[in-house]
């Protein structure tokens, strides 16, 4: 990021996919407050952005989806991380629900066609901590890359049930229907932001940190499902 | 109707009307260019052709009859082997594709490779082939399925002398019993008046003689074949008027007589004719005249020689 | 023909040589990095567990069954696009392509919609007889070959192309059928074409997720390969991660070295 | 040599024409089925965004450029590998094939080790000239070259093989240098086998993500191609992923169907 | 030393010597087989050889010369036109190759193509000539580039006569002019004993004979040679005996006289041979007789008959 010939600014945002949504919003918001700067966004895994962000991406400020890989990032950033959001998971199913699926239980004890992120990925730990804890037997049909690719299974109708964020099946509106998890409370994940050191521009950087941790930011987050830290 | 019977027009490049007997052997001559290759390809489907083909009675061109349905045994004449197939296997190729038997096959692959005297080459591939060899190969090929019309497109090209010889009376041999039709396209007047019992003179993509050998050899019509049978022959307005090369006399002075009959013009070669030295003069019309090998060094006969050249008109026959 | 001694043909130009040892360290020099900075101790405890043998064996049976049924299936459809003129033609060959475009997860999508659980073929499927594809790896296969048969079809039409008809023709006059010229006449000489399209197929099978993952799941033991083993791996622990693809490049490589230079050096 | 027509050769035989049918099915189905499902009402309204026409641009430029170096780069390859015995030769071949079989994430890892900022040749460079790779456009031809460029070369010395070299002795014969040949004889004669290669390459660049978002990013209007674009889209708004699909696929058959028939149908 | 001075050794194919003169076009003859393309191939540098090869005093072998320094012109018994050029690009390449300016190479080109009177097809590919049309340009693309070792594989093979007469003659003279050497491949007597003014007699791989033509001609000492020139050759230890067909005396009884002249076999083949009919005798050798049409028909001169057939002692020269 950094000044542009005609007093324009630009800062480019490394985000976790699930973020996508109140993100875009959140870019909107500041490049409203902010004349002149422009805001980028890129999102993926958040392993991906992480080690980007090491390898000296040209970047401002990167935003996970879990601690771990932003410890694995520590080298690139500016300061240290904060917390400004959290997730849980909860289980969609189609909404024609063709397996007749009416609680987490079906899953625990009948034969359904299930999908959960794999366990490499942060999804994947929580799903797999859910399943423990919840000693279910089946196991699941397939083990997705990531929680997107859960939903759109959900979605399509290729799986009878998914376990994904809250987030995401707000995202998914009426294509889905939603289900609680027990003990999903006690598997909550956690959402860290920070600025890069490679910043051009560290004090927009920064400033895109705060609108995050701010009332407003906290606003659009909470709207698309997100918990507070 | 049983023989073939063919009106064959290729756009541009042949226009050709056959009628032959069952059992016949048509010699196709004609200069390079003339449409000879065309007819035979056209015979065996593989150019698009108007008009029609009949075989025994039965239309090849309404409808259509696929190349594989017309039985035909086909010596290209730039050979064609498969690359990648080995001598033996090359002639058994067609056999197979007919339904023969593959042992059987083989078998009577390598009898047709003894008979053209390249048995011991049956295991190699044509890349390793001498030109004359893959040359043996490729007629065996055609003639070893039995096919009922052979068209055999300058079989003895690239052969040398006593293996042509050898494959003429074994060709000879095999047509005389072979009641299919042949048609044998050569530059090779032996070829003409030994094998075949017609010949067909094509020139420019028409036809311009059909007749036994004998008759076409002694009133040929054409330059191309009055030069293949050694005759001269000279067209004025719808008659041909040929004369052998023999009764030809050629001398340094103006001779006297018929001025209808002689001609100016410069030697253009003298080779060594049997006893004889013929020379080529380009007299207008090109001519050939045989003199002693005496009279050619007395008159100095060298090519670039201006000379003149006279026939009596009682060696003259004139046709139309 | 050419029992020629290459080497009275002259020295290869600087002006090909130049570019193409070029080509050359682009091609190898990434590859030699990510051996180097591969931590090659964990190789042999890597190759013996069950999660990676599994992944292994998936890959090398679905690999395996796309380049058969690339060459089952796709031979004939080159041969077709090379050799017979039809209507749509043109367009069936833009068609071939397309799969060559779609970024793989996209793929993975069209497949979905086409033989899914929910797809237009899938479900008449499914209440016809109760199968369905997904999550089997007959689901994988069909992925891998989807993406896989553009890259041999386009290939072997190239050298059907390039080795001409003059000899199917002549099979022709010697009585031989469409079907036995293809066989005995068309497939050896176009050989060298076909070993390359379908090591293009295995490669690009071998190297295959993005459709597979999206069409046929991801799950250890049933459709789970290497690659996407791999790309899960690569999100939490890249070490590990190249040590498997290091496995996949020895294994492949072995195989394709094995298998070209034996199919290649006696045309 | 031939002037022969099709037809007198015979109908194309079913055992040839049911499976290529079956592999045209296979590869066209999911296409038709995709096509369907696609939302197009909101085709226009995507195919006007700056973002999309960003990654349009990009992914033409990257694709173009791409192409350009597999033919100048990869030919010369190519002939090497069919034409010139030398050491090593096989081990070339098959080191060729490997980012075939890397799946591209993994390719992107080779990349960075090698060229990223800290890479072994990527550090010497930088340290050198200040010039680093990652996260430009030339990146992203970088990647998509790496990729893209084994599919050619293994297409094209599929071709060189298959046309064989007798033409080359000829031409050896009336004095021509091998650079001559090569330009004059072996080329055009190969011509068909280039087309398909370059036509492998491109389509292969064109649906490229793995490699380039790992290597070079993922920045709308620097780095940010359409499969990478779709890739990211796909996560959010599935429909719209789809839209762009078609619109990338849209537009490479559009191309690939005019530029093949016009080489392939005078060959 | 100016010349040619070669001696190639192909492994299992052909050992051969030979030293010309600047100039000398060498006519070489021999069966199918022989080891002809092999040892033109082996000096154009296209077969790896052993043994040397030296061209006006510099070796070609020690260091290996690259083909396309050697600066030979080739005509390939197969033609191999390039089929993707035209013929007068084909024939222009030769130029083009060295270095000559394109406009100046096309023009030298068509020069080529009217000589040999196919200047009206300079811009169709290959595949839209006939064979003798295509054979025409392949010999105007070896001589173009004026090459200083011109290596000719039957030429005239495939050629009509008028072509072949012609396109001697325009051989001739080039050649005549022609500093470089020349080697002929030929099954033809005619231009061995007419465009040559040495013959190589090749057989099984080995020189068989080396010398003028009519020394070659009278003094043939291959099967094959006698053939091609008419001669009957036997060979007794290490002496040639040679005669005439028209020496042969035809009989149905056992004639008087010696033994040793005389022998009994069956007619292979009877053709008519200028006035004579020549008789194709296999008598344990295989002997040609020229009888007359009369005797012939008298003596039942048919393909199968049993004869003997001698010569008069003083019809045989005898030769080592
Ligand atoms: N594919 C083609 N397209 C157009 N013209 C062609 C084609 N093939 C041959 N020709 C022309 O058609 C004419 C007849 O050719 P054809 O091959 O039948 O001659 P030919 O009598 O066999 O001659 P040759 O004795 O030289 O073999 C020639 O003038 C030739 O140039
Ligand atoms: N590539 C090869 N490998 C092995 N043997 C070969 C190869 N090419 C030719 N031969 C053999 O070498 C011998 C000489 O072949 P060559 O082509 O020189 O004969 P030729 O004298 O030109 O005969 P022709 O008059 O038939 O053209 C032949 O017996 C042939 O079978
Ligand atoms: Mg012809
Ligand atoms: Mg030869």
């Amino acid at each position: 990021g950094g000044d542009d010939e005609g007093g324009h600014a630009t800062i480019t945002v490394l985000a976790a996919a699930s973020l996508t949504g109140a993100f875009t919003e959140l870019a909107d918001q500041f490049q409203k407050d902010h004349e002149g700067v422009t805001v980028k966004l890129a999102f993926d895994s958040s392993a991906t952005l992480a080690q980007q962000a090491v390898d000296g991406a040209p970047a401002d400020v990167l935003a996970t989806a879990d601690t771990a890989t932003m410890d694995s990032a520590t080298a690139a950033l500016d300061g240290d991380s904060e917390l400004f959001a959290t997730n849980t998971m909860v289980l969609v199913t189609p909404t024609d629900n063709p397996a007749g699926i009416t609680g987490f239980d079906d899953i625990v004890a009948g034969d359904v066609t299930y999908v959960v992120c794999v366990d490499t990925a942060p999804c994947g730990k929580v799903a797999a901590a859910l399943l423990a804890d919840n000693t279910v037997q089946t196991a699941p049909a397939s083990l997705e890359v990531d929680v997107k690719a859960v939903l759109a299974k959900v979605t399509s109708g290729e799986a009878d049930a998914g376990i994904v964020y809250a987030t995401d099946a707000v995202a998914a509106g009426d294509a889905v229907q939603r289900f609680e998890i027990p003990h999903a409370a006690d598997e909550v994940t956690s959402y860290p932001i920070a600025a890069l050191k490679q910043s051009g521009d560290a004090a927009l950087a920064q400033q895109f940190v705060d609108l995050v941790l701010s009332t407003a930011g906290q606003q659009v987050l909470a709207d698309a499902g997100f918990g507070k830290p | 109707m049983r023989g073939l019977s063919a009106d064959v027009r290729v756009d541009g490049r042949l226009e050709a009307e056959l009628t032959t007997e069952p059992g016949a052997v048509v010699a196709v001559i004609g200069p390079n260019g003339a449409g000879k290759t065309t007819l035979l390809r056209a015979l065996a489907g593989l150019v698009s052709m108007t008009g029609s083909v009949e075989v025994d009675g039965v239309s090849w061109t309404r409808p259509a009859r696929l190349v594989r349905d017309r039985n035909v045994g086909l010596v290209f004449q730039d050979q064609l082997l498969f690359p990648h197939l080995t001598a033996v296997d090359n002639v058994a190729f067609g056999l197979r594709s007919r339904g023969v038997a593959g042992a059987e096959a083989e078998t009577t692959a390598r009898d047709w490779l003894t008979r053209f005297a390249v048995a011991e080459l049956a295991d190699r591939k044509p890349g390793q082939l001498s030109g004359g060899q893959a040359q043996r190969v490729a007629i065996a090929r055609a003639l070893a399925p039995a096919p009922s019309l052979l068209l055999l497109d300058e079989p003895f090209a690239g052969l040398d002398v006593g293996v042509a010889t050898a494959l003429r009376i074994e060709l000879a041999r095999h047509l005389a019993s072979y009641d299919g039709i042949t048609l044998l396209v050569t530059h090779d007047a032996l070829d003409a008046l030994t094998l075949a019992d017609t010949v067909l003179v094509i020139d420019d993509g028409r036809v311009a003689q059909y007749g036994t050998p004998q008759n076409v050899a002694a009133r040929p019509r054409t330059d191309h074949v009055a030069r293949l049978v050694g005759l001269n022959v000279i067209r004025e307005h719808d008659r041909f008027r040929s004369f052998s090369p023999s009764a030809v006399t050629v001398s340094l002075a103006r001779p006297e007589g018929s001025a209808r009959n002689q001609w100016h013009g410069t030697v253009l070669s003298a080779v060594t004719h049997g006893d004889a030295v013929r020379l080529l003069v380009d007299a207008g019309p090109q001519l050939i005249a045989d003199v002693t090998p005496g009279a050619t060094v007395e008159l100095g006969l060298v090519p670039g020689r201006e000379v003149w050249v006279s026939v009596k008109e009682t060696a003259i026959s004139t046709y139309a | 023909m050419t029992d020629t001694d290459g080497r009275t043909l002259g020295r290869p130009p600087l002006s090909l040589v130049i570019p193409g040892a070029l080509a050359a360290a682009l091609l190898v020099l990434p590859l030699v990095t990510l051996v180097l900075d591969t931590p090659w101790r964990n190789f042999f405890d890597e190759l013996g567990s069950t999660v990676v043998l599994d992944a292994l064996g998936i890959t090398a049976i679905a690999s395996g069954v796309t380049v058969v049924a690339c060459v089952l299936l796709g031979t004939p459809l080159a041969w077709l696009l090379a050799r017979v003129e039809f209507p749509g033609r043109a367009v069936l060959r833009a068609a071939v392509t397309v799969p060559l475009v779609l970024p793989p997860v996209v793929a993975g999508v069209a497949l979905v919609t086409a033989l899914g659980r929910n797809g237009l073929i899938g479900s008449v499927l499914r209440d016809a007889t109760g199968i369905t594809l997904p999550y089997t790896i007959t689901a994988v296969v069909t992925a891998h070959t989807f993406v896989s048969m553009p890259f041999y079809v386009l290939s072997v039409e190239g050298a059907l192309r390039a080795s001409g008809d003059k000899y199917d023709v002549v099979a022709a006059t010697l009585g031989a059928t469409r079907w036995t010229t293809f066989r005995r006449v068309t497939l050896p000489l176009a050989m060298p074409g076909l070993v390359a399209g379908a090591a293009l197929a295995w490669a690009r099978s071998l190297g295959e997720f993005g459709a597979t993952i999206t069409f046929a799941g991801n799950y250890p033991g049933t459709t789970q390969t290497m690659p996407s083993l791999i790309y899960t791996t690569l999100q939490s622990r890249p070490e590990v991660a190249r040590t498997l693809s290091m496995i996949l490049l020895v294994v492949s490589i072995a195989i394709l070295a094995a298998l070209r230079n034996r199919w290649l050096t006696t045309p």
